[in-house]
């Protein structure tokens, strides 16, 4: 495949863009696969891509019901973060962070990860003593978080409202500058283009309507709307859907799956210069290249695969919004939409093997999925091709919900994902 | 003398004491003080507990029944605000009945903001989800409800006036909120 | 904002009186302390969380403060019936019939008149 | 022909319906202009001959007016009320012009004539469909420091406002039997008609006036009275009734579940000096029964080359222009068009007295009565030609036109060049009501299909053409709805006869032939960002096969007006380019909102103070006037401590503490969550919900009371008393107070109701005063009345009803501090009475009011845990030192079964314990993290983390409490907290720093 540059784009510019290869292929599906991957997001995508570029599998389909990238891919906020309480989490997420800061130049693919810094905004005592404990834990595993006084937060983040007569005034933050946002459909297009590259079959409107079994139980495929497709290890990274593909295996997850909504004003001159998120008031926001403010709202109380959501949640989330950044209020939204996110009970995900042998499963990332993406797919690939857990991966098993051994970053900090 | 307890020397702090809200179409006003009990029983319980309290439970959803100062307000299937705005305890009156309930004094827990005129349907619609229309909540109608981002209890004691039941500490929210919303009572 | 009928109420009400409280019908062991360790983690976490109908729980916490249960469908939202808590599920042939009779038609009012210029 | 040069050189007198008398003054980028009441920003723009109002998004290029109305995607401006009141991205297409309006070009610099940015138009065949993704990758750092900046600087239209916004803006929940969208013909009809049936009706529409199409329509009449005037009556006569809302300037812009949909209604920007009680803008939550959709269609533009200067306009916008404003756009205006309805433009457009050098009909064959028709006026048809190109860059200039399929060219002068591709019927509500479209292959557009919801489409938006058919359609539905809403009515519906209008059918989408094939041209679809037919066909040549790819990949249709003009164009050109069908490719869902909706008139009330409530203790006021320095938990203000004059917080709470301990401090507890449970079950109840035995409580006894999920894990914990056999009093902490009540309501309703027993909020029927202290028993006896004092007749751990001061009472005998002390509870509105008359008692016993801090302090000297700071949701009562509350013998509560999981039982968990810092003065900092080997490398292994830590005054130095792996084992083990200046070296300890034996709480 040629290789983007500003060189070949004014190669092409010189013949009228005529030139471009496709940036993916689209085969029809082969009988057999070594590796099927359920699911065209950005995680199913990337672990693809390092199957084949790290593992050497490429005789590898990924499938995806709609077009890739449809899902929670290209439907979130984008934000990137790796300034997670525990060990487990931040080893995860960090792992992430440390991809996505190579991740252009590795995938030959401008996925624009910004590094513009998340802010994270403590109202009183308890949020101060949460987010300082995050602080502390991060600096020791060796994640950026720093501490942050209203008016140091107020420098990094002009718009912010840090007058102390405000309902819940802004009385320190802390500042992740590693963090950032990324162009969510360059990172699915980017691994696309990767995957494709490297020989793997990427299969759209093709919905998995089964997952077939062996008598010992094992996995021999998958029957599909284009025909039965068989493999020996299967993949379901299908954020939001996870629960109705396990079950065609005969597995009931611990999952529940929610509408998520989000929304973007009309597009402004640069006014928002970093990621900003309150748990307190429930509300994160940053701004867009194109210059939207792009503006994450919360769940709905009821699962729904309805990729829509009620009015009221935008309204709450507008409250908040406008209550940190009253310079905000006659701004417009411009789009609203929803997705749909897989919660785990302790809102951590699960990649590991199943109880069925052959079927791998990748779910239950919750609002914050995103930011993982290339550390997801990365260990979930190495899953996959060793039949064990990398060891960054290790801990996020099903059997956590038997034992206890929860890794529980809401309860332990009441922070938002 | 001062309604809802029983007379004691000290001074009494009311949450609303001298606010007044609104405007040509509506009024906002708290109300005075007033005994309350909070009362659970079941069905078997209805008969002796209303005749200790001289009237009949309602048992309609979204009703109330009011003789002289005193409401049943019907809350849930088993659940009722009793109010009594005069000068009789309603506590005393129900302490000698023997049937299965509980009824629990409320009077300070609770405060209450009388919204009237033309335009007190639209103020409270500002809040409130609910369809106030006569037809869906006619005079006597009670439900508890929202109110903003608060809990109510809405009572619609006539055409253009309601009664705004609500926890004292969140009086302050819904008056001011009433006071903002009926700037904008364009019936 | 979903409206949902509550049967306590016995009319509908909008959403932001209510709470959902997750799937329905989960039974809690009478003898809980000495339950099965996977049977005790099926009922704490495993849910149907299905693609299509559901029952679940709601509770009318702003309004008559009654649990019940509701059977909804999870690609529409659409609630089909409510019911008191404790009383068993309805079936859900004659629940899905009915919400077939009573929902939209799903035809336009007239076919549209359509004229024949073309570029 | 004689000029009105008042309101601008190209009003026509006698054409329009503005009165010209009715004059308003506005500026347009620092320049006066005069305009009429009535008109939009567009047309007192146009009508002083200005059609250059903006530039681009990508390439900067000069733009104008496109349309009269919503869908516009050029003219943005920014409009400056006041220095707070600044608002980007306003339609000038729809803002209504108001004397002494302040209007502001966007997205150019130095100014709108010359540009700077538009050196990017000279750049563009670098800056193609998604070149951003192939370039700016090296050097790696910057993407950040170089190239996004510059990217972002050039991006972004308006500017966003600076200042608080001043405005107010309001919320109304609604409902109606009909909600009726769209004002126009169709929708005006199906409101008579349901309002016939006394049915609630809403009607709104996005306009200042309704009638829609009508405003322009010159020669349609209904019942024999022209469209127009037939509107405006239709709308008073509905708005005189009872039963109907007229809602103008009011957009619906999002269609939710069940029939829930949001209008906007712009009450004052049109206004030159709105009243101060009016709301800038409302938001209708409305309820509907039913709902009728009458939106519309939206007219489209051609696609050719050049198509986006100045002065080039759909040709309905130009026609509304000049019937209803009285507007000419140019003087010598071309036609260019693929359907019949801008015939009627040109033909109107003539009659005023514009030239029209030629009518440039794409089809072969135009209706025959059309082309007789424009012979008669005048005008020349060329029928099978096609718009290569025009002339002019800031304003049109030319139109080069040759027969479609190649032949000879001529260039043909003009100032305007108006044009129409045919319409696109409205389907964004219906699509957002989560109906399906399909594809009406004929007339090549996408109709209502299957609906989902209680509603219906009527005219232009269902694909229904003629105006007689609409009517008709309209009228049924607007009694068919009523009924279904319930009205039971026996009104009969009106008729309506209807002559005139052209069809809405016919037209093309994508490009036109001869142009945008060249790719060095530039015949755009998406006007504001700058996409072109041949951004589409590269989209599609690098593998973007579904339509949402394309989108994404070109950015076509998720500018300001979300594609309204270009999606159908779009999808064409990808379509082709593909060899595919439409429906294959796919249409992107329509999402709200339909236009964009300030976020002010979203939150509305919630702002300022009522952005949530702020919940005060019955002794606010008190606490106030005596200098509180107050806390946010939760919703609640509580006092943090009490400086006095010269003390910081530091000072103040070692005074406080100090005080308790050594004579009495007075608290407000009123926060704490209260509970009574009712019932001859209340014991058996609360033995299901606590970890705790409560059958044997004595009466008037206290227990404190640990409160688990059935994960095993620590809910809630407080003190419960027993009043009576049935009767308790259950405390829980402050934040945990709705929650817990949510959660026994659960277990009581659903798991457990069989047990006779109720539970009733009692948080606000009782303050609370803490009195606590070696002389707390001297300050409060001489208050009470009625219950013996004495430690034998009221120990520890009691409570008694009786009096103080007079009011009733029920009187804890119980402390959070280690000292005898008592929370006194009496009802709300006695609490700042009763606590005055104490602290007047007390002051000469030394008497201290204390805050939440020094009430922290206090009860970490003794270990008292605090949920939700000393424990987080994932301690069990064992990690916490609580397991003594767990009753031994009990066979069931909630989180029995949790409790006994793996993980939950293992060795090595985090527990609490006691830390000493090895320096007495330094006091560790909350959420600090614990090492057992400071010299490790990074990550290093973290042990645990401080879950509190104060300067304790009393001890004489810091102590703190700490979550610890294993930490009940390592008594006197001397552990780290590496901090970024230094390490601090701790001892573990016991949790107890004060009164070990607690014989303090038995004075």
């Amino acid at each position: 495949m040629r290789k983007f540059s500003i060189f070949a784009v004014a190669r092409e510019a010189m013949r009228g863009h005529k030139g471009w290869e496709k940036q993916w292929t689209s085969p029809e599906p082969k009988s057999e696969y070594d590796v099927i991957i359920i699911g065209a997001g950005g995680h199913g995508l990337a672990t693809a891509y390092y199957l084949a570029k790290e593992h050497g599998i490429t005789n590898v389909a990924v499938l995806e019901k709609g077009w890739l990238g449809g899902g929670n891919t290209g439907r979130n906020t984008t934000i990137i973060r790796s300034n997670y309480l525990y060990d487990e989490s931040a080893g995860i997420y960090d792992h992430a962070v440390k991809l996505w800061e190579g991740l252009s130049q590795d995938l030959n693919y401008n996925v624009m990860y910004s590094p513009r810094g998340v802010m994270m905004l403590a109202h009183n005592v308890h949020d101060v003593q949460v987010l300082k404990r995050h602080v502390h834990a991060n600096r020791l595993n060796g994640i950026d978080n720093e501490w942050l006084t209203p008016e140091e937060a107020k420098d990094y983040c002009p718009p912010l409202n840090i007058s102390q007569t405000a309902r819940y005034p802004v009385v320190g933050a802390s500042l992740q500058r590693r963090g950032g946002t990324a162009r969510h459909d360059a990172v699915a297009w980017g691994y696309a283009r990767g995957a494709s590259d490297r020989g793997v079959h990427i299969i759209q409107n093709c919905e998995v309507t089964g997952i077939r079994r062996s008598p010992t139980g094992a996995v021999t495929g998958v029957e599909t709307t284009q025909g039965f497709i068989g493999a020996r290890k299967v993949g379901v990274v299908a954020a939001g859907h996870t629960s109705v593909l396990m079950q065609m295996a005969g597995v009931r997850m611990p999952l529940e799956s929610y509408p998520l909504q989000a929304l973007v004003s009309e597009p402004v001159k640069p006014a928002f210069p970093c990621v900003v998120m309150s748990n307190t008031v429930h509300a994160y926001i940053s701004q867009s290249d194109k210059g939207e403010l792009v503006i994450g709202a919360g769940t709905d109380q009821y699962t729904s695969y309805s990729q829509t959501g009620g009015l009221h949640i935008i309204n709450h989330t507008l409250d908040a919004i406008c209550e940190m950044f009253p310079v905000f209020t006659r701004m417009k939204m411009m789009r609203s939409w929803g997705g749909i996110v897989d919660v785990t009970p302790d809102r951590s995900p699960i990649l590991a093997r199943t109880p069925v042998p052959g079927l791998y499963v990748n779910c239950g990332w919750g609002t914050g999925g995103f930011k993982a993406t290339p550390g997801s797919g990365h260990v979930f690939a190495h899953t996959i091709a060793r039949d064990e857990p990398h060891p960054i991966n290790a801990p996020f098993t099903l059997d956590r919900f038997r034992t206890g051994r929860l890794i529980d970053e809401a309860a332990a900090a009441a922070v938002a994902h | 003398m001062a309604k809802g307890t029983a007379p004691t020397p000290m001074k009494r702090t009311l949450p609303l004491s001298g606010r007044h809200g609104g405007g040509g179409l509506v009024s906002i006003l708290p109300a005075e003080p007033a005994f309350r009990i909070a009362l659970r029983a079941r069905p078997d319980a209805l008969g002796a507990l209303s005749r200790a309290l001289g009237l009949e439970l309602p048992v309609k959803p979204k009703s109330s029944v009011t003789t002289g100062t005193r409401t049943a307000l019907w809350l849930g299937p088993d659940e009722w605000l009793l109010i009594d705005t005069g000068d009789k305890d309603l506590a005393a009156d129900l302490a000698k009945v023997k049937a299965l309930h509980s009824a629990v004094d409320v009077s300070q827990r609770n405060t209450a903001i009388l919204v009237s005129g033309l335009g007190a349907e639209a103020t409270i619609n500002a809040g409130c989800p609910q369809d106030l229309a006569l037809a869906a909540f006619p005079i006597g109608a009670v439900s508890r409800t929202v109110l903003g981002k608060i809990e109510i209890v809405l009572w619609r004691t006539g055409e253009y006036s309601f009664r705004i039941e609500c926890w004292r500490s969140f009086s302050d929210y819904a008056f001011t909120f009433l006071s903002e919303a009926a700037r904008d009572a364009v019936v | 904002m979903l409206l949902i009928h509550c049967p306590y109420c016995e009319e509908e009400r909008p959403e932001i009186e209510f709470r959902h409280a997750g799937e329905a019908h989960l039974v809690r062991s009478s003898d809980i302390a000495t339950q099965g360790e996977l049977e005790f983690a099926a009922y704490l976490y495993l849910r149907q969380n299905p693609k299509g109908v559901v029952a679940e729980r709601w509770r009318h916490i702003h309004g008559c403060g009654r649990f019940f249960n509701a059977i909804r469908d999870t690609v529409s939202d659409r609630i089909l019936t409510t019911y008191k808590a404790g009383e068993p599920m309805p079936d859900l042939d004659s629940v899905l019939a009915n919400a077939e009779n009573t929902a939209p038609s799903g035809k336009p009012l007239m076919q549209p008149v359509a004229s024949k210029s073309k570029a | 022909m004689s000029l009105n040069p008042k309101s601008g050189s190209n009003r026509i007198p006698g054409a329009g319906r503005l009165i010209p008398a009715k004059t308003v003054r506005f500026t347009f980028d620092d320049q006066h202009f005069t305009g009429l009441e009535g008109d939009t920003l567009a047309s007192a723009l146009l009508a002083n001959g200005v059609h250059l109002v903006g530039r681009s998004f990508k390439y900067h290029r000069p733009r104008g007016i496109l349309s009269a109305g919503a869908e516009e995607p050029n003219a943005l401006v920014g409009i400056e009320r006041d220095a707070m009141r600044k608002q980007p991205n306003v339609r000038a297409t729809v803002q209504e012009v108001y004397d002494g309006l302040k209007a502001t070009s966007q997205n150019r610099w130095p100014s709108l004539g010359f540009d700077i940015g538009s050196v990017n138009n000279l750049l563009s065949p670098l800056f193609s469909a998604g070149f951003y993704y192939k370039t700016f990758m090296w050097p790696k750092a910057a993407w950040k420091h170089l190239y996004e900046p510059i990217i972002r600087a050039s991006a972004g239209l308006g500017v966003a406002p600076d200042e608080a916004d001043p405005d107010h803006y309001a919320n109304r929940f609604a409902h109606c039997d009909v909600l009726v969208i769209g004002a126009g013909a169709a929708g005006l009809a199906a409101a008579l008609a349901a309002a016939e049936t006394g049915a609630r009706v809403i009607l709104c529409d996005e306009q200042a006036e309704v009638g829609g199409a009508l405003k322009y329509e010159s020669g349609i009449r209904v019942e024999g009275q022209p469209g127009y005037e037939w509107a405006q009556e239709t709308a008073q006569r509905l708005a005189a009734m009872d039963n109907v809302r007229v809602l103008t300037r009011t957009t619906a812009f999002g269609y939710y579940a069940q029939n829930f949909v949001g209008l906007i209604e712009r009450v004052t920007d049109h206004m030159a000096r709105p009243h101060a009680e009016a709301p800038r803008e409302k938001l209708w939550q409305v309820r509907a029964k039913r709902v009728i959709l009458a939106t519309g269609a939206i007219e489209r533009h051609m696609v050719f080359a050049d198509n986006d200067r100045p002065g080039i306009m759909l040709a309905s916008a130009a026609r509304t222009y000049l019937n209803h404003y009285g507007v000419a756009v140019g003087r010598k205006i071309g036609v260019y068009t693929a359907n019949d309805s801008a015939y009627l433009a040109a033909f109107d457009l003539k009659r005023a007295g514009i030239n029209i050098p030629a009518i440039v009909d794409l089809r072969d064959s135009p209706s025959p009565e059309l082309v007789e028709a424009a012979r008669k006026l005048g005008i020349d048809v060329l029928a099978g030609h096609a718009v290569l190109k025009v002339g002019g860059t800031r304003r049109v200039s030319s139109m080069t036109v040759s027969p479609k399929n190649g032949g000879k060219t001529r260039s043909i002068p003009l100032d305007a060049l108006i044009n129409s591709a045919g319409w696109t019927p409205s389907v964004h509500l219906f699509s957002q009501s989560r109906g399906k479209v399909r594809w009406d292959k004929e007339n090549e557009r996408f109709l209502p299909g299957a609906y989902v919801q209680d509603c219906v489409s009527v005219g232009a938006c269902n694909g229904t053409d003629g105006l007689q058919e609409t009517m008709d359609e309209a009228l049924a539905a607007g009694e068919r709805m009523a009924k279904e809403a319930g009205i039971a009515s026996k009104a009969t519906v009106p008729k309506l006869a209807v002559t005139g209008g052209a069809a809405w059918t016919g037209g093309m989408i994508g490009s036109a032939p001869g142009a945008g094939v060249d790719t060095t041209v530039k015949a755009f679809i998406d006007f504001q960002n700058d996409v072109t037919a041949k951004d589409i066909r590269q989209a599609v040549r690098e593998g973007m096969h579904s339509i949402e790819h394309v989108k994404r990949f070109t950015t076509n249709g998720m500018a300001t007006d979300q594609g309204k003009t270009s999606n159908l164009h779009g999808l064409a050109i990808a379509a082709e380019t593909l060899g595919r069908d439409i429906p294959e490719v796919g249409l992107t869902t329509f999402r709200p909102p339909y236009t964009p909706v300030t976020f002010g008139a979203i939150v509305n009330h919630a702002r300022h103070e009522l952005f949530d409530p702020t919940r005060r203790t019955p002794i606010h006021a008190w606490h106030e006037a005596h200098g509180a320095v107050f806390e946010d938990v939760g919703q609640w203000k509580r006092p943090w401590y009490y400086p006095r004059s010269g003390e910081d917080m530091h000072k103040a709470v070692n005074r406080e503490c100090v005080a308790v301990r050594n004579a009495a401090g007075i608290f407000d507890a009123s926060t704490l969550g209260k509970i009574e449970v009712v019932g001859p079950d209340a014991a058996k109840f609360l033995e299901l919900l606590y970890t705790n035995p409560w059958e044997k409580l004595g009466l008037g006894r206290l227990r404190y009371g640990v409160m688990l999920r059935e994960d095993g894990f620590i809910y809630d914990d407080g003190v419960v008393g027993r009043l009576a056999e049935d009767r308790f009093h259950v405390t829980t902490t402050t934040g945990g107070a709705p929650r817990v009540m949510h959660h026994m309501e659960d277990y009581l309703q659903t798991e457990f109701p069989h047990l006779d027993v109720w539970i009733t909020s009692t948080t606000e029927q009782w303050a609370v005063i803490a009195v606590q202290g070696p002389k707390a028993r001297d300050i409060i006896a001489p208050l009470v009345e009625g219950i013996d004092l004495s430690a034998e007749a009221f120990p520890h751990m009691s409570v008694r009803e009786g009096k103080i001061c007079g009011v009733p009472t029920r009187l804890f005998r119980m402390s959070f501090t280690g000292e005898t002390g008592y929370e006194i509870n009496v009802p709300t509105d006695y609490g700042q009475a009763v606590w005055e008359a104490i602290y007047e008692n007390g002051k000469p016993h030394g008497l201290t009011p204390y805050g939440t801090e020094a009430m922290h302090v206090l009860r970490a000297e003794k270990g008292y845990i605090i949920v939700g700071q000393d424990t987080d949701g994932t301690v069990t009562p064992h990690d916490a030192g609580l397991a003594w509350a767990i009753g031994k013998n009990k066979s069931d509560f909630v989180g029995i079964r949790g409790l006994k999981r793996p993980d939950l039982m293992a060795e090595g968990r985090k527990q609490l314990v006691g830390l000493k810092t090895r320096n007495p003065k330094t006091v560790l900092e909350e959420g600090a993290q614990i090492v057992a080997d400071p010299k490790q490398a990074i990550p290093m292994t973290m042990i645990g983390h401080v879950t509190s830590s104060y300067w304790s005054e009393n001890c004489d130095r810091s102590i703190a409490l700490a979550l610890v792996a294993g930490g009940s084992k390592r008594m006197g083990e001397t552990l780290y907290v590496p901090m970024p200046d230094g390490v601090i070296e701790v001892e573990v300890t016991g949790s107890v720093f004060i009164d070990e034996k607690g014989e303090r709480l038995h004075g």
